[in-house]
């Protein structure tokens, strides 16, 4: 099939999506020993949106991701030591300790990054977009964000200027059903986002998020037409949210009857499935083994790298006599 | 007299006006079903309905657009935003629609709405979580701008706010929902907005603060008093219309100042505080009044940085001693 | 036909129509000779659209407008007397000159007003529809906005609200094919911009905008969807600016070509035209001449009013002894 | 040296920029066709294409976040915001993405873009159309924001916020558009940012302005030299960071401060300067610092009603003598 993942990139993906899984247990393990800081927002149920999506790109293209953001650092390249080394604050995190498990960055791999305003990665994307436009550069950029923040103004502005230039940006909705305690019926009247994609004059597709293949190949697509110069495009990913809102949610509302066909529908099972019949059981479980080995030396040096100490930052001074 | 947590004041604030007025109603993200993600409208839902107690989407921006011309039209709006940082989102709907409106149709129309919001660092919720943009709705005319520190000013002041005829920013803070203290019992117990109080009497250094800031600066005060230095704390309450009475009795006791707020320094409300007590008291300062803020930068997450640039007791200590030498 | 205004009713729509061209000429003539202050946006060729819209609703209803707003003021209700004295910056002005040509505002007639935020009457409609809703009233609100504000994000968050509560607000976009120097299709890739109704579940319709009757019904229509409890409907009414932006404007970006066939469809000769074949050339006659002495009496009148003279605004103040 | 208008300097400035570097481009509303509703672009999107002379819809929130990112993804973008009055639209961008990701990601991105704006009243254009917002922007870490009161300074300070890798709100003023100066010649004629200038010397009382007040404290001074009082005055140029060095000579002469900016009193810029001039030069004082700024509500549209509220000559000199008294 046009597009589809080959079985190389599909193992990579598993092995990134195991990744982003295990990263999320220990930091859960961590965060209920409140050995974390802040709220941690996981993403559990959601890999194949941020990992599949990532892997449809190139390094040099850019991703914008949310406050719950862990695939997407993952999918796109990010090591899991400097991620972890990050949400505990130390000076070898990807931001020095000073972003936090909302706000990594990395320029590297065009991972610019997570963003804790919700909408906000909407039109950081597209301004890179017009960048890349103006720069002629053979790039496209891509930001994953949520149902909820489909609803925020800035959505509408960065679409609207998309479409109208075809600037060459993959808008990739990640509905997980949920904003933060209110499900999306109650932030919007339309259950398929995807349908204002045609306000703006751009192709709007809903694929199933829990399927890597298929987030893939819808991202692939978008990307060729991106690089085509033909424009944007909104990719509505239907997933859902398994662990609740964060680490201070205290839940309640999502019942066991809503989530249990999701559970059942996990994508790491699902990918797992799909890989076991291509390359056989033994080789998805040495990936997988794999996967959680890294994750555990990763949190070991993490949790011993230093602190970052203090200083004033120059060049945000207010007055000259301390620059 | 109740026992109450901060929270707990807030939401009895919010049910006894809603009680008796039916035009009072809370619309924000998460306040419903959830009654919040600090609990502040908690129960509200079940005993108000949903017309009343409303989730919303994410839409500061229109929202705060909605409450202004909602209380233009008979109703009484209290929006919750839920981080002060998204207040940028509110801005131009206070800067230019509330403000511009409440003067240009002063007499036509009454606009009674309350803006809820909580701001402050302190747990590692990062550069986008954790600010306190206090200065940033101080300086819209027509707006009054509140900041309780005790669970009795938060009841006490979000009852005057909601029954105000004027718009009001109420900014509390995420480390004083869980903080307790005695409430006034009583359905009619209003704390007036525009009153200062002396928290702390003293006569060497008045200190003056806020919010969460009370707290560091009843703190610095202790500090202090080891040295035999005795520090007068000022609870401002409101940041505007500001108190100048207060100050100025205060600054003619203790002839020093250090004002404090967890906002930036630059432009920051500790600034417009400094400047118009020097303005105001300048015969009667003995030295310039020190200015305990944020340094300007965004605050980081890492646990000692974000630590380090936290306005707090031993900071103001030492400006008060500054100060004093 | 369903809905469609009365004759009586045209008569007064022709009225009102002729007073807000005769205002808008004559204030034009001011403004040549330098005796008008600040920048004076004309509506010539769009009254048709705020004249007819504010006709099929109640005088109890709400509207709010933009800085083009003198149609929806006269078609509100406002006298032309207190539109020029505020203008003109006198005490008896609908704010006591406090406003000026763009913020004008009468709670007396539901007016609520100008606004020379773009998009900013979008929201607040839809505040005030929220308001009526609460407190169960037999009312609707209306806002009257342009093509450009239906670019800002605002008009996204607030529609979407709209939907989904089902309030009772009327979104009559008044596409006058330019933003402030550019078409419309420099601002949006879309040519119809009520497609995007269907993003916010609510009926989307183009009508024609120089016929004051097609506007009217689809107002009516509207408006008893709102009173009936079904939400808010978004009306595109097609028309021209054939004035330029504002009296600022140094023009020449609109061709004479394609503004013809906009002068050939002058809304007011349109109604006339039908008005004569419903009461004949002399009473129709007799209504412009009305309203043109209305117009004239007006100016007389405004032009003698005293100016305000200032005071400190105490709710205002910033200190509590200045209160 | 060439004889330009304000406006004519800005547009030079822009086509010498964008001549000299490619990543340049202007972004804004009416910027392309019409070349700007004050023509300040004039001609350049004839120059440089569509593609780097862009016209755009009218979403200022957006726009603000894209030139952020636009800046950190190898372009220079230079966004015109078409009035002052609508930066709440843009304050979200600046404090909650530009501030914050320069900090964060700081060694990893740049971020060069210039956001140009105009405010200031005087002309009628009402309570929407007439704000100085200054003390909003200039509260935010992580920007510099300049305000040139000449054609010259207008050049110079453009070429060097272009030039600049960090973000620079550019404060014009509607009222000097057609203002005439003279302007050095030369494509790297730069005026640096940081510097204020002394552009009246004096020695009985310091005045500090920018933008359009610049003009005004000149006339003030011309004033107050009728009654033999010596001003000096002070053009800041820019806004943040603040030349501090420049303020204490002046004062270390002068003794007295008259500090003056066109936005609210309230939470203002002249209030930072106050409170920035007590604090450090507080034992060189006389008097206190005495501010002139916008009182505290919506600018009116009627012509007394605005020219009441506006700061003028005659009000700085009246502060100034004040001062002296
Ligand atoms: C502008 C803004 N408003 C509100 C919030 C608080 N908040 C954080 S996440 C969230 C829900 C976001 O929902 P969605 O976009 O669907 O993302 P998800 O959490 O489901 O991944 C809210 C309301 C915020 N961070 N930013
Ligand atoms: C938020 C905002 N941005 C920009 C402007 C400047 N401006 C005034 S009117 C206008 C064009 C509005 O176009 P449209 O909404 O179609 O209304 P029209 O003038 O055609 O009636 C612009 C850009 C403004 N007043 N407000
Ligand atoms: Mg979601
Ligand atoms: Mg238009």
């Amino acid at each position: 099939m046009k597009n589809a993942p080959s079985t190389e990139e599909l193992k990579d993906i598993h092995y990134k999506m195991v990744v982003t899984r295990e990263l999320e247990e220990v930091l859960g393990a961590y965060a209920k020993e409140g050995k974390t800081r802040g709220p941690i927002h996981r993403c559990d149920g959601q890999e194949a949106v941020g990992v599949a999506a990532c892997a449809a790109l190139r390094t040099d293209d850019y991703v914008c991701t949310t406050h719950r953001g862990h695939h997407v650092y993952v999918g796109k390249g990010l090591s899991a030591r400097g991620i972890i080394a990050e949400i505990f604050g130390r000076e070898t995190g990807y931001c020095k300790g000073r972003g936090g498990h909302m706000l990594l960055g990395d320029v590297s791999t065009g991972m610019l990054g997570g963003n804790a305003i919700v909408g906000a990665g909407i039109p950081a994307a597209t301004g890179m977009a017009l960048s890349i436009q103006i720069l002629k550069q053979d790039r496209v950029s891509m930001v994953v964000f949520g149902d909820g923040a489909a609803q925020t103004g800035i959505c509408h502005e960065a679409m609207n200027m998309a479409g109208l230039w075809k600037l060459p940006v993959i808008f990739l909705l990640e509905n997980n059903q949920y904003g933060l305690t209110v499900r999306q019926e109650v932030q919007s009247p339309v259950a398929d986002l995807s349908i204002r994609a045609a306000g703006y004059d751009m192709p709007g597709e809903i694929v199933d998020g829990n399927d890597a293949e298929a987030v893939y190949r819808a991202v692939a697509v978008a990307a060729e037409r991106a690089r085509r110069g033909e424009g944007p495009s909104l990719i509505e990913a239907k997933t859902y949210r398994v662990k609740g809102f964060s680490t201070s949610d205290m839940g309640g509302y999502q019942s066991d009857e809503e989530m249990a066909p999701w559970l059942e529908r996990d994508p790491i099972k699902l990918l797992s499935a799909k890989l076991t019949a291509l390359v056989g059981a033994d080789a998805v479980l040495a990936i997988e083994a794999e996967a959680c080995a890294e994750v555990a030396r990763a949190f070991e040096a993490a949790l011993s790298d230093p602190f970052p100490t203090f200083e004033i930052h120059a060049p945000s001074a207010a007055y000259s006599e301390t620059l | 007299m109740t026992l109450m947590r901060y929270a707990e004041a807030l939401n009895a604030a919010l049910r006894e006006e809603m009680q008796r007025d039916p035009s009072v109603f809370l619309f924000g993200e998460d306040v419903g079903r959830y009654g919040g993600v600090f609990k502040v409208s908690k129960g509200l839902r079940d005993e108000f309905g949903d017309a009343r107690v409303r989730d919303t989407p994410i839409s500061e921006q229109a929202l705060t657009a909605m409450a202004v011309t909602a209380a233009m039209s008979g109703t009484k709006p209290v929006l919750e935003i839920m981080y002060a940082d998204f207040l940028p989102l509110s801005l131009d709907a206070l800067i230019n629609q509330a403000s511009v409106f409440s003067y240009l149709w002063e007499g036509q129309v009454d606009m009674p709405f309350v803006l809820r919001t909580q701001g402050g660092g302190g747990v590692g919720t990062g550069a986008q979580h954790a600010k306190s943009l206090d200065a940033m709705v101080c300086h819209i005319p027509g707006l009054k701008v509140v900041a309780p520190a005790t669970p009795a000013d938060a009841k006490g002041l979000l009852k005057s706010a909601i029954r105000d005829r004027q718009p009001v920013i109420f900014l509390e803070h995420k480390l004083l929902y869980n903080t307790r203290g005695e409430v006034p019992d009583g359905d009619d117990v209003l704390v007036p907005i525009g009153k200062a109080k002396v928290v702390v009497e003293g006569k060497h250094v008045s200190i003056f603060a806020s919010s969460k800031m009370v707290i560091e600066a009843e703190n610095a005060a202790k500090l202090l008093a080891e040295d035999g230095i005795e520090a007068e704390v000022i609870d401002l309450r409101t940041l505007r219309p500001l108190d100048l009475d207060a100050i100025r009795q205060s600054i003619a006791k203790t002839n020093h100042a250090v004002v404090v707020n967890e906002g930036w320094t630059f432009c920051g409300y500790a600034s417009e505080l400094s400047a118009t007590i020097m303005e105001y008291c300048f015969d009667d300062l003995d030295a310039p009044v020190a200015r305990v803020a944020m340094p300007d930068m965004a605050i980081p997450y890492s646990e000692p940085l974000e630590m380090a640039v936290l306005p707090n007791a031993v900071k103001i200590a030492a400006a008060a001693r500054k100060a004093l030498a």
